[in-house]
């Protein structure tokens, strides 16, 4: 074949990608994913300085403001007059002597515009610096924009949910990408040994998959010095957690490098003189691509929900740490179902996260399927 | 085959007494024992319990002896007697508490995996054979719901709808009448016209979940020349689906028959407790939380039992479906 | 000649039961209902919650001692016994029982039950080791003898004044506890065949097999058997049992008292607890109308507005609770430090008043509180005849700059961050333990009281914990300070935990002080002069059996406890709240909230009847 | 369907400006351009033509499952039905009833890679009773008897029991038997068989041919067949189409593509025949071997079982440095075993593998393990029979040809893209196209790739089985001189699997016959040719197809029967039988 029929390729070797780079060009065309990352990275940007897109001070309480409806960002104001701008208007507060359930309306006669990069509450951007320049400001502390509503204690949702990010979005991921790398690795090993060794290491799994969760976590908990930020605790609750979850996907990997060992290709690359970790991880993975990046995606929710759970049973983070599965923890009561809807608003945040982790994960997973051209 | 099955069988029995040594080590792990946990309780609404109370109530259950001693006295019952010992906060032998709550557990646990797979498989087959379509974007957005919402938190949802604006009695796994009855087929009727809402509710994740890896292990299988060789044949969409990327997609899913039991149970603790479910969960956490050590290692070592029953059977089914393996 | 239940009357017609008159006691007790004559009838529906919630049984149905308490919650009235006589020195009580009064399978109720009662079970030292303390005094156990069929004697081997208050609160049930018919099969005493029929019935000893037919006060198995007599208004129909997911009670066809008219009570035929494992669940069912009288687990302040939002819809009014609580948040900064630094700053005075002063009360309530409290630091409640203004509102002012200076004079400047250093250099920074599970506001009492202290220039870390832990931390002494609501506001004799080192697991600023005081010094560390004072006037006044004497030894307590300032409060407790459906009458719309004065129990249940 | 008149000078199957393209990121390939051809009932149309040159793509296009992103661009495929009826099979929905009622029934396919188109966890018989029950109305066990026979007519032994085996436990060959079964099971108006011999002896291929040929007689089915067998073509063909990136060079009778060729391309085709037909020239320069060196390697009593098939049988044979060994055999006679035995892929059940390394230390691969297996892995090389299944589908090809120099750290970055590109274009790839996976290949160039990663690391002993089997005869001739050139550089020793005995005559030194695990005969590749000993060899050479139309006379053939047949019990002397004796 001493020519190709090929329209339009450039004559140069050098043209020709590396796969990182075609992985890279698959994605770019999947409109949905590209939307993903973007989402994504701008979580992570958010998670990385809560303070600066927070409005209000996380952790102010504001007794006017107990169960504060969200409010509107005007842009066209036609009360006072005709003008633009972003603003909103306070709400008056008059509260029900008898059922105590606070009443808030809009005063449109006083309007406060909001300000791009003005100045609010205090925050330290990486432990470095301290600085007060926000996104968005109000200049009116006593009437603060409220634009997610205010819970119980008139803490402001919306910068509890930034604040939030941090932690749901950093922790637990931790636990889930080490107990992804222990149950690759066990369960690479387990598979593609087989014999005996697979044996042993399913004996283990076996073990580790019975260990019931709930004693552990409440050992655990007892277990943890306390004077360790709340944080940090829980951090290692993951960790720990990890090192039993780990045997789930251990299994399922195992169970499919058991079949996968069987084919040419492994043989090859053994041939090769490829090292067994190599063989593992780089042969074999790969064809188990989809279903790992599917897990991982999976598991991320999981673990920011898993959070609630944890706390529900007086385990895992404790407000007034802030983190999503403490606000919807909090929010998890008849009395927001009933009057405060508001305050699921962190779980909308879950909701745009998992949504955009699985897209991306989608993405990844076209991407770097050789038939997906 | 056999061999095999008799030789795991036999590794069973070391595995289970680590884990339930493993267990009780654990259960005790966490400061203070039954006794201690017990006056919490109470104190919680204010209430008082005798001190020469509390201190005769530990000599009595034990609670001085040393761990080991009491771990070996408790699985000698067991051993020699079948006796699990008392609950100390029922003052009931565990045996009576524990049978019918694993009944329910179990018919609780397999509804769901019945109702998880038969809605997930299919969803995720289609999901990744009409890939983008409209009816997978459906799907996508529809398990993004169920992965994100809390599962408790739908429970509670739907529990207010039901209970607020349409007066239906919804937690419980039993009408009243049939709550404390002994076993009948109305009893049976009355149990599955109320399952039916703890598995939707246990369901909606496990099934989000599902569909996401049936998908995205199907688009693996799909373009394998296998399928090709199917279709040339003529054979339908449908039965070459069925038949060839699918039975080869079902590996990770037999795989997970091993833990399904006591991630279920786990798992659906803050369900069953926001649901009223009777259970296992509850009165393992209740057993746990209030250190009622033989009621909890009860509890953990019957799961632990089914968990490598599950490993077992799961491993039967992967060499079963697939030759590759079997044939090693 | 009252009436009976429809249902009971046409027992007795089919010749199944005696009757009435025959069942009653010859003179009955007669309770005056609280509104009118009620009807018979109906099932009343209340929530437990989970496996551990005997109490909430108890505290319905389970009251029938030998006196009450009365609605007020001041004073006891009689009850099973229907006078007494107390000797002179407080070491003699003699009870006279009602005469005819019957257990719950017809067996007449006698002396002889309460001797077999304290002498054979309670001062049995297998069943248990050591006798409960209301029935031990100077290290000794009661004794009971008969007099006649109708009167016992209980004699102490010292004063024991508040033995009638005692007698008044669940834990003082047991000589009504355990009938003699029934329970002296499970003594060996009376069945030597004893272990045998412990083998046959599956526990391991005797001792188990008797716990768990008759019961204890505080134990499910209480309400764990159909078979046991009782002398409840209602009877175990569908017992409380491991994994039961809910208990029926039925009426008690012996029941000994009746209403002004003559009618036997209780007027309601059955009593239906639902036991939901989650407080959601319960409040759903509340909220619908599913349950008739509630406020035990849902008298979460942050649950009123739903509540009463929900009033029409559910058809139920609200039940108001008058906490016997003084204080709803108290800090306990634990003096007896194992740190001899902090121990220095915890004990210095002017410390905590600076840290007292340093917190802005009227905004806590306000925000976490709804405006529904006022500043408090301990005492009994305004309300109560020993109320002590100082001991009350002492340091509740807010002064920011007043107690920056104290703290400055203290010896504690502010270091470069703005926080306070200790003379020894080191950062002013401690903990406070608090259990977020059982006290959700608390905690965020304190993250508001952290805002405050933070502007004083002192660090405070808010420790969220478990509740075992807690404990566990508190026995160790090994906290630096913990925070728990404050007894004591209407039943001071009963719960002085905060008034002098007083509870081993309540006084947590000094459970070493505690520990001497309770094992008469073997163990702990020795008290200052002040709290041994305090410890000898309280002995003094328990010891006291008239009320104004008392009163006027423990307000010396009081006021030695105001001058030394261990403990710093936040407001006074908050009231509590509960629901009555509508067609439910008869029920006090304002009770106290109480262990002691076991809510409801003390309001009736036997007297509520439903309207249709 | 089985007597059918054919309608004279109606074609069943008419492919007008077929058109196929492959949009790729660099811009659109077009695999298949303004290919036009028909084919009649009971006649057979060869399609020959360089490897890659849209040969199975055009294939795939008539029963419309050409992978993806493929589509068909332009053109039109006719069937023409018995009944007077035709559709166009490019309008129909390729997943719809229509098109699904044709395949399989209709128009059968065979596909190239059989290794890898059975399905890995059914059983064979699985997969053919349901070709069987889909479009037939036969009962289970009638379809099962029938599968049985249909095993037994393409020569599968113990039908019974292969049945019920799974695809990884048969031999390439029988797996591309199996393929061919199952195709032919419904009986199809059309075959299309994209190299459906390729893993055959030829014995074996002429039953199979012999098989193909009846049921063309008497059910009138006419045949696409895909080859590079230019012996096959002439022996079977009414008309040959010669392609070459992707367009028709010629299109024509046999008689004229041998004997009169038009076109430059199949000249040159023809012309390499002939090549293939004598000894190379680089070997006939190359002085002889020196026989008195020791080997390097030595298989010594070496067994293997499967359960109870003896896959190899007290295998004993020796390779010299330098030489170039060619292993023959019936299919299914443990060629791969052997070879695979070697590479320590599996572990023999007896014998000793005795291999002297390049120090000159004797390592008995048998049960070597560790570092010292590793590093004899380094100097011993395999080319794998199946191509595709032996290519991780998700590295690209640069990957999978660098990953042995990169791994032995031998080359990185930049100079590993340039050996990688050099490799690629010593067997005939383009390196531009090297960030393909290797699905996006043909099936040739998928061997080649193959061919490219075992000559990288410089080896000192390569095991090739059938590794030239999918290239046309011009591309194969380069591979096999860029193999012996290289033989000549680096004193590279060879194990040549084939069945290709044009292929042992050009390159081998010694041959070796291997039937039913055992090694029959061995000797020197001119020798064994043309003056075999054993009575099995006879029958092989006997059923060499003759490269020439005019040549079709199989009297010549014979068939080997074995010694003892064990099924029968009864004990038969050697003897040879006249070829196909069924007819
Ligand atoms: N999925 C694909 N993507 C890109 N190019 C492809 C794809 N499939 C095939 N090709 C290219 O199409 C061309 C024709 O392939 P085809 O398989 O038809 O060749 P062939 O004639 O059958 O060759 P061989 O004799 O080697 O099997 C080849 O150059 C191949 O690289
Ligand atoms: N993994 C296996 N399990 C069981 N039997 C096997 C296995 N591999 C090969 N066999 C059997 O061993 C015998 C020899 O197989 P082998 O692959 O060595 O044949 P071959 O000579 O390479 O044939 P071909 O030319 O068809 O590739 C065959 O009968 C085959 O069915
Ligand atoms: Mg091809
Ligand atoms: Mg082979």
């Amino acid at each position: 074949m001493a020519d190709i029929a090929v329209t339009n390729i450039q004559p140069d070797r050098a043209a020709v990608a590396s796969q990182w780079q075609l992985i890279w060009w698959a994605f770019r065309r999947h409109r949905l994913a590209m939307v993903a990352l973007v989402v994504t990275v701008m979580m992570y940007i958010v998670a990385l300085v809560p303070g600066f897109f927070a409005i209000n001070d996380p952790n102010l309480q504001n007794a006017r403001a107990t169960f504060h409806p969200p409010q509107k960002l005007h842009l066209i104001d036609t009360e006072n007059g005709f003008s633009f701008g972003p603003h909103y208007y306070p709400m008056k507060l008059t509260r029900d002597p008898e059922t105590l359930a606070a009443i808030f309306k809009e005063d449109t006669t006083k309007r406060v515009d909001v300000q791009f990069f003005g100045r609010g509450y205090e925050y330290s951007v990486f432990g470095l610096f301290n600085t007060n320049i926000h996104l968005i400001a109000s200049p009116d502390r006593t009437t603060p924009l409220l634009l997610f509503g205010a819970d119980r204690l008139g803490r402001d949702v919306f910068s509890r949910t930034v604040q939030g990010s941090q932690v749901s979005l950093s922790i637990g991921l931790v636990g889930v990408f080490l107990s992804l790398m222990l149950g690759i690795v066990i369960g690479g090993i387990s598979g593609y040994y087989g014999g005996r060794i697979d044996f042993f290491m399913q004996r283990l799994i076996d073990f580790v998959l019975s260990l019931p969760t709930i004693p552990i976590w409440l050992a655990m908990a007892a277990a943890l010095p306390q004077d360790w930020p709340a944080t940090l605790q829980y951090m290692m609750i993951t960790i720990i957690l990890s090192l039993t979850g780990w045997a789930q996907l251990a299994r399922v990997v195992r169970g499919r490098f058991l079949s996968l060992r069987t084919e040419e290709f492994v043989a090859a690359a053994r041939l090769d003189g490829v090292r067994e970790g190599r063989i593992i991880f780089r042969h074999m993975l790969p064809s188990f691509a989809s279903h790992i990046i599917a897990s991982i995606t999976l598991a991320v929710p999981a673990m920011i929900l898993a959070e609630t759970s944890l706390s529900f049973l007086g385990l895992g983070l404790q407000p007034p740490t802030i983190s999503w599965g403490v606000l919807l923890r909090e929010a998890q009561n008849i009395r927001s179902i009933a009057t405060a809807p508001w305050l699921f608003m962190p779980g909308c945040a879950v909701v745009v996260a998992v949504m955009a982790l699985n897209l991306l994960g989608d993405g990844l997973r076209d991407a770097a399927d050789p038939y997906n051209k | 085959m056999l061999v095999f099955i008799a030789k795991r069988l036999l590794w069973m029995i070391p595995s289970l007494f680590a884990v339930s040594f493993l267990a009780f080590v654990l259960i005790q792990l966490p400061p203070g024992d039954y006794v201690t946990t017990y006056i919490a309780t109470l104190a919680a609404s204010n209430e008082i319990v005798d001190q020469n109370t509390a201190a005769q109530l530990r000599e009595r259950f034990g609670l001085d002896d040393p761990m080991l001693i009491q771990y070996f006295k408790w699985i000698w019952g067991i051993l020699s007697r079948g006796d699990f010992g008392i609950s100390f906060e029922w003052q009931q032998p565990v045996s009576d508490l524990i049978w019918e709550r694993m009944a329910l557990t179990l018919i609780l646990a397999l509804s769901t995996l019945i109702a998880t797979w038969a809605i997930a498989l299919p969803i995720g087959v289609y999901s990744a054979v009409r890939k983008y379509s409209i009816g997978d974007y459906f799907f996508t957005a529809f398990t993004f719901f169920g992965l994100a919402v809390p599962s408790f938190l739908l429970a509670l949802v739907l529990m207010y709808i039901a209970a607020v604006e349409f007066g239906q009695d919804v937690g419980g796994l039993f009408s009243p009448e049939y709550e404390n009855a002994s076993w009948s087929f109305a009893k049976m009727v009355d149990l599955f016209s109320h399952l039916w809402l703890p598995v939707i509710i246990l369901a909606v994740s496990s099934t989000a979940s599902l569909i996401r890896v049936m998908r995205a292990n199907m688009l693996d299988e799909l373009p394998k020349p296998y399928v090709t060789t199917a279709r040339a044949k003529g054979l339908s969409e449908f039965r070459l689906l069925m038949k060839y990327p699918m039975m080869i997609a079902l590996n990770p899913f037999i795989s997970t028959i091993a833990w399904l039991l006591p991630n279920l149970i786990s798992g659906s603790v803050v369900v069953a407790i926001v649901l009223n479910l009777p259970t296992a969960a509850p009165l393992l956490l209740q057993a746990l939380m209030a250190q009622d050590m033989y009621l909890a290692g009860a509890f953990v070592l019957l799961i632990c039992a089914l968990t490598l029953i599950g490993s077992l059977i799961s491993d039967i089914l992967l060499a079963l479906a697939d030759p590759r393996i079997r044939l090693e | 000649a009252g009436g009976e239940a429809p249902a009971l009357a046409q027992l007795v017609k089919d010749g199944k039961l005696p009757p009435l008159a025959e069942r009653l006691p010859k003179k009955p007790m007669v309770v005056k209902p609280f509104e009118k004559v009620g009807t018979y009838g109906g099932s009343l529906r209340r929530g437990l919650r989970g496996s551990s919630d005997h109490n909430g049984i108890l505290r319905m149905v389970g009251n029938q001692s030998l006196v009450r308490w009365n609605l007020e919650f001041t004073a006891v009235e009689p009850n099973l016994a229907e006078r007494w006589e107390v000797s002179d020195d407080a070491t003699q009580f003699t009870f006279h029982l009602i005469e005819g009064v019957r257990w719950s399978d017809g067996h007449p109720f006698t002396a002889d039950d309460v001797v077999f009662a304290i002498e054979d079970c309670v001062k049995n030292t297998e069943l248990y080791s050591a006798t409960p303390a209301q029935l031990a005094v100077a290290g000794k156990p009661v004794t009971v003898e008969k007099v006649d069929d109708y009167t016992v004697r209980f004699t102490f081997a010292a004063a024991n004044a508040l033995y009638l208050e005692n007698l008044a609160t669940p834990l003082g049930q047991h000589p009504t506890l355990f009938p003699k018919h029934y329970c002296s099969q499970f003594l060996p005493k009376y069945n030597p065949n004893i272990e045998a029929d412990a083998k046959k019935a599956g526990v391991t000893s005797w001792t188990e097999l008797f716990r768990s037919r008759c019961g204890d006060i505080e134990i499910p198995t209480r309400w764990g058997n159909v078979d046991k007599p009782t002398l409840d208004p209602w009877v175990v129909k569908e017992p409380y049992v491991g994994g039961a997911t809910r208990v029926v009670m039925t009426r008690n066809p012996y029941f000994w008292q009746v209403d002004t008219e003559g009618n036997q009570l209780p007027y309601i035929d059955e009593i239906n607890f639902g036991i939901s494992q989650d407080v959601e669940s319960l409040m759903l069912n509340v909220i619908s109308g599913k349950i008739d009288i509630q406020e035990r687990h849902i008298s979460v302040l942050a649950n009123k507005p739903t509540l009463s939002q929900n009033m029409q819809k559910g058809d139920y009014r609200l039940l108001t609770l008058v906490p016997s609580a003084s204080q709803q948040c108290q800090i306990y900064f634990n003096i007896t430090h194992k740190d001899p630094a902090m121990r220095k700053m915890f004990a210095d005075k002017s410390f905590r008043q600076a840290l007292s002063i340093g917190i802005n009360r009227p905004e806590l309530i306000d925000i976490v509180y709804f405006g529904q409290s006022e500043p408090y630091q301990a005492g009994p409640r305004p309300t109560h005849p020993w109320y002590n203004e100082k001991y009350a509102r002492q340091f509740t002012e807010f002064d920011a700059d007043k107690a920056g200076a104290m703290l400055d004079q203290a010896g504690y400047k502010k270091g470069g961050d703005g926080f306070r250093l200790r003379p020894d250099g080191q950062k002013v920074f401690f903990s406070i333990d608090v259990i977020p599970t059982l006290y959700p506001d608390l905690v965020d009492a304190l993250e508001l009281v952290k805002t405050h202290w933070a502007q004083i220039g002192i660090d405070m870390k808010v420790n969220t914990i478990e509740r075992a832990l807690y404990y566990t931390r508190g026995d160790d002494n090994a906290h630096d300070a913990q925070v728990w609501p404050g007894p004591g506001g209407l039943d001071p004799m009963l719960d002085p935990r905060d008034f002098f080192a007083f509870h081993p697991q309540g006084s947590r600023y000094a459970i070493p002080w505690t520990l001497w005081y309770t094992s008469n010094g073997a163990r702990g560390e020795e008290p200052p002069e002040s709290q041994k004072k305090r410890m000898k006037l309280f002995d003094e006044a328990r010891s006291t059996a008239d009320l104004d004497k008392r009163g006027a030894v423990m307000k010396q307590i009081f006021d030695i406890a105001a001058e030394e300032f261990e403990t710093v409060g936040l407001c006074l407790a908050v009231g509590g709240f509960g629901i009555i459906r509508n067609n439910l009458r008869n029920v006090p719309e304002k009770e106290p909230d109480s262990w002691s004065w076991p809510n409801p129990g003390p309001a009736l249940p036997q007297q509520f009847t439903f309207t249709s | 369907m089985t007597d059918i008149v054919p309608i004279a000078g109606r074609p069943l199957l008419q492919v007008k400006n077929l058109t196929v393209e492959f949009p790729l990121r660099t811009g659109v390939f077009c695999a298949v351009s303004d290919l036009s051809f028909s084919i009649e009932p009971g006649k057979t149309l060869c399609v020959v033509g360089e490897s890659g040159s849209g040969k199975s793509v055009t294939a795939r296009s008539i029963l419309q499952i050409v992978d993806a992103p493929g589509r068909i661009a332009a053109g039109s495929i006719i069937l023409n039905d018995q009944n007077g009826g035709s559709t166009n099979l490019t309008s129909l929905n390729p997943r719809g009833r229509q098109i699904r009622a044709i395949r399989g029934r209709d128009i059968a396919m065979i596909f190239q890679e059989p290794m890898s188109s059975l399905s890995p966890i059914h059983t064979v018989g699985n997969q053919i009773v349901e070709a069987l029950r889909l479009h037939t109305r036969m009962s289970k066990a009638e379809a099962r008897t029938e599968a049985i026979s249909l095993l037994k007519q393409v020569e599968i032994p113990f039908p019974e029991k292969a049945l019920d085996r799974y695809a990884f436990q048969y031999s390439g060959g029988m797996r591309q038997r199996a393929m061919i079964a199952m195709a032919l099971a419904c009986k199809p108006q059309l075959l299309i068989a994209d190299e459906p011999t390729t893993a055959l002896d030829v014995t074996t291929q002429a039953e199979i041919l012999d098989l193909i040929a009846r049921l063309q007689k008497a059910n009138g089915m006419a045949v696409l067949f895909i080859t590079h067998d230019m012996g096959v073509v002439a022996q079977i063909a009414d008309d040959v189409l010669v392609m070459h990136n992707g367009v028709a060079k010629e299109y024509g009778p046999v008689e004229q593509i041998f004997h009169a060729p038009q076109d430059d391309y199949t000249r040159m085709l023809i012309g390499s025949v002939l090549k293939l037909e004598q000894k190379a020239e680089i070997r006939l320069a190359r002085p002889p071997l020196d026989r008195t060196k020791a080997p390097i390697l030595e298989l010594r009593n070496v067994s293997m079982d499967f359960g109870e098939v003896k896959a190899l049988d007290d295998v004993s044979i020796s390779l010299l440095p330098g030489e170039t060994l060619g292993i023959v055999g019936e299919s299914g006679s443990g060629k791969t075993t052997m070879g695979r035995s070697i590479m320590r892929l599996i572990d023999p059940t007896a014998g000793e593998i005795l291999y002297r390394n390049a120090g000159g230390d004797i390592i008995d691969l048998a049960t070597a393990k560790g570092p010292t297996l590793a590093a004899a892995r380094r100097e011993l090389r395999m080319v794998f029979q199946d191509p595709f299944g032996s290519l991780n589908p998700r590295m690209t090809v640069s990957q999978i040809i660098g990953e042995p120099l990169l791994v032995n750290g031998v080359a990185k970055g930049k100079a590993l893209e340039e050996r990688v590109c050099h490799l690629m274009e010593q067997v005939g790839l383009d390196p531009r196209a090297r960030e393909r996976y290797p699905h996006a290949f043909s099936g040739g160039q998928r061997q080649r790739i193959g061919i490219a990663r075992a000559i990288t690391l410089n080896p000192r002993v390569i095991v090739a089985d059938e590794a030239t089997s999918a290239l046309d005869v011009s591309v194969r001739s380069q591979v096999l001189d860029l193999l012996m050139r290289l033989q000549d550089e680096l004193g590279l020793a060879y194990i040549f699997i084939s069945h290709d005995i044009g292929v042992i005559r050009y390159m081998c030194d010694r041959v070796g016959v291997m039937y039913k695990g055992q090694l029959v005969e061995i000797g020197e590749a001119e020798q064994v040719c043309r003056t075999p000993e054993h009575a099995y060899t006879q029958a092989l050479i006997s059923a060499i197809p003759r490269p020439d139309p005019r040549d079709r006379d199989h009297s010549r053939r014979f068939r080997y029967v074995a010694p003892v047949n064990l099924e029968s019990g009864n004990l038969k002397p050697d003897h040879l039988k006249n070829g196909s004796s069924q007819r």
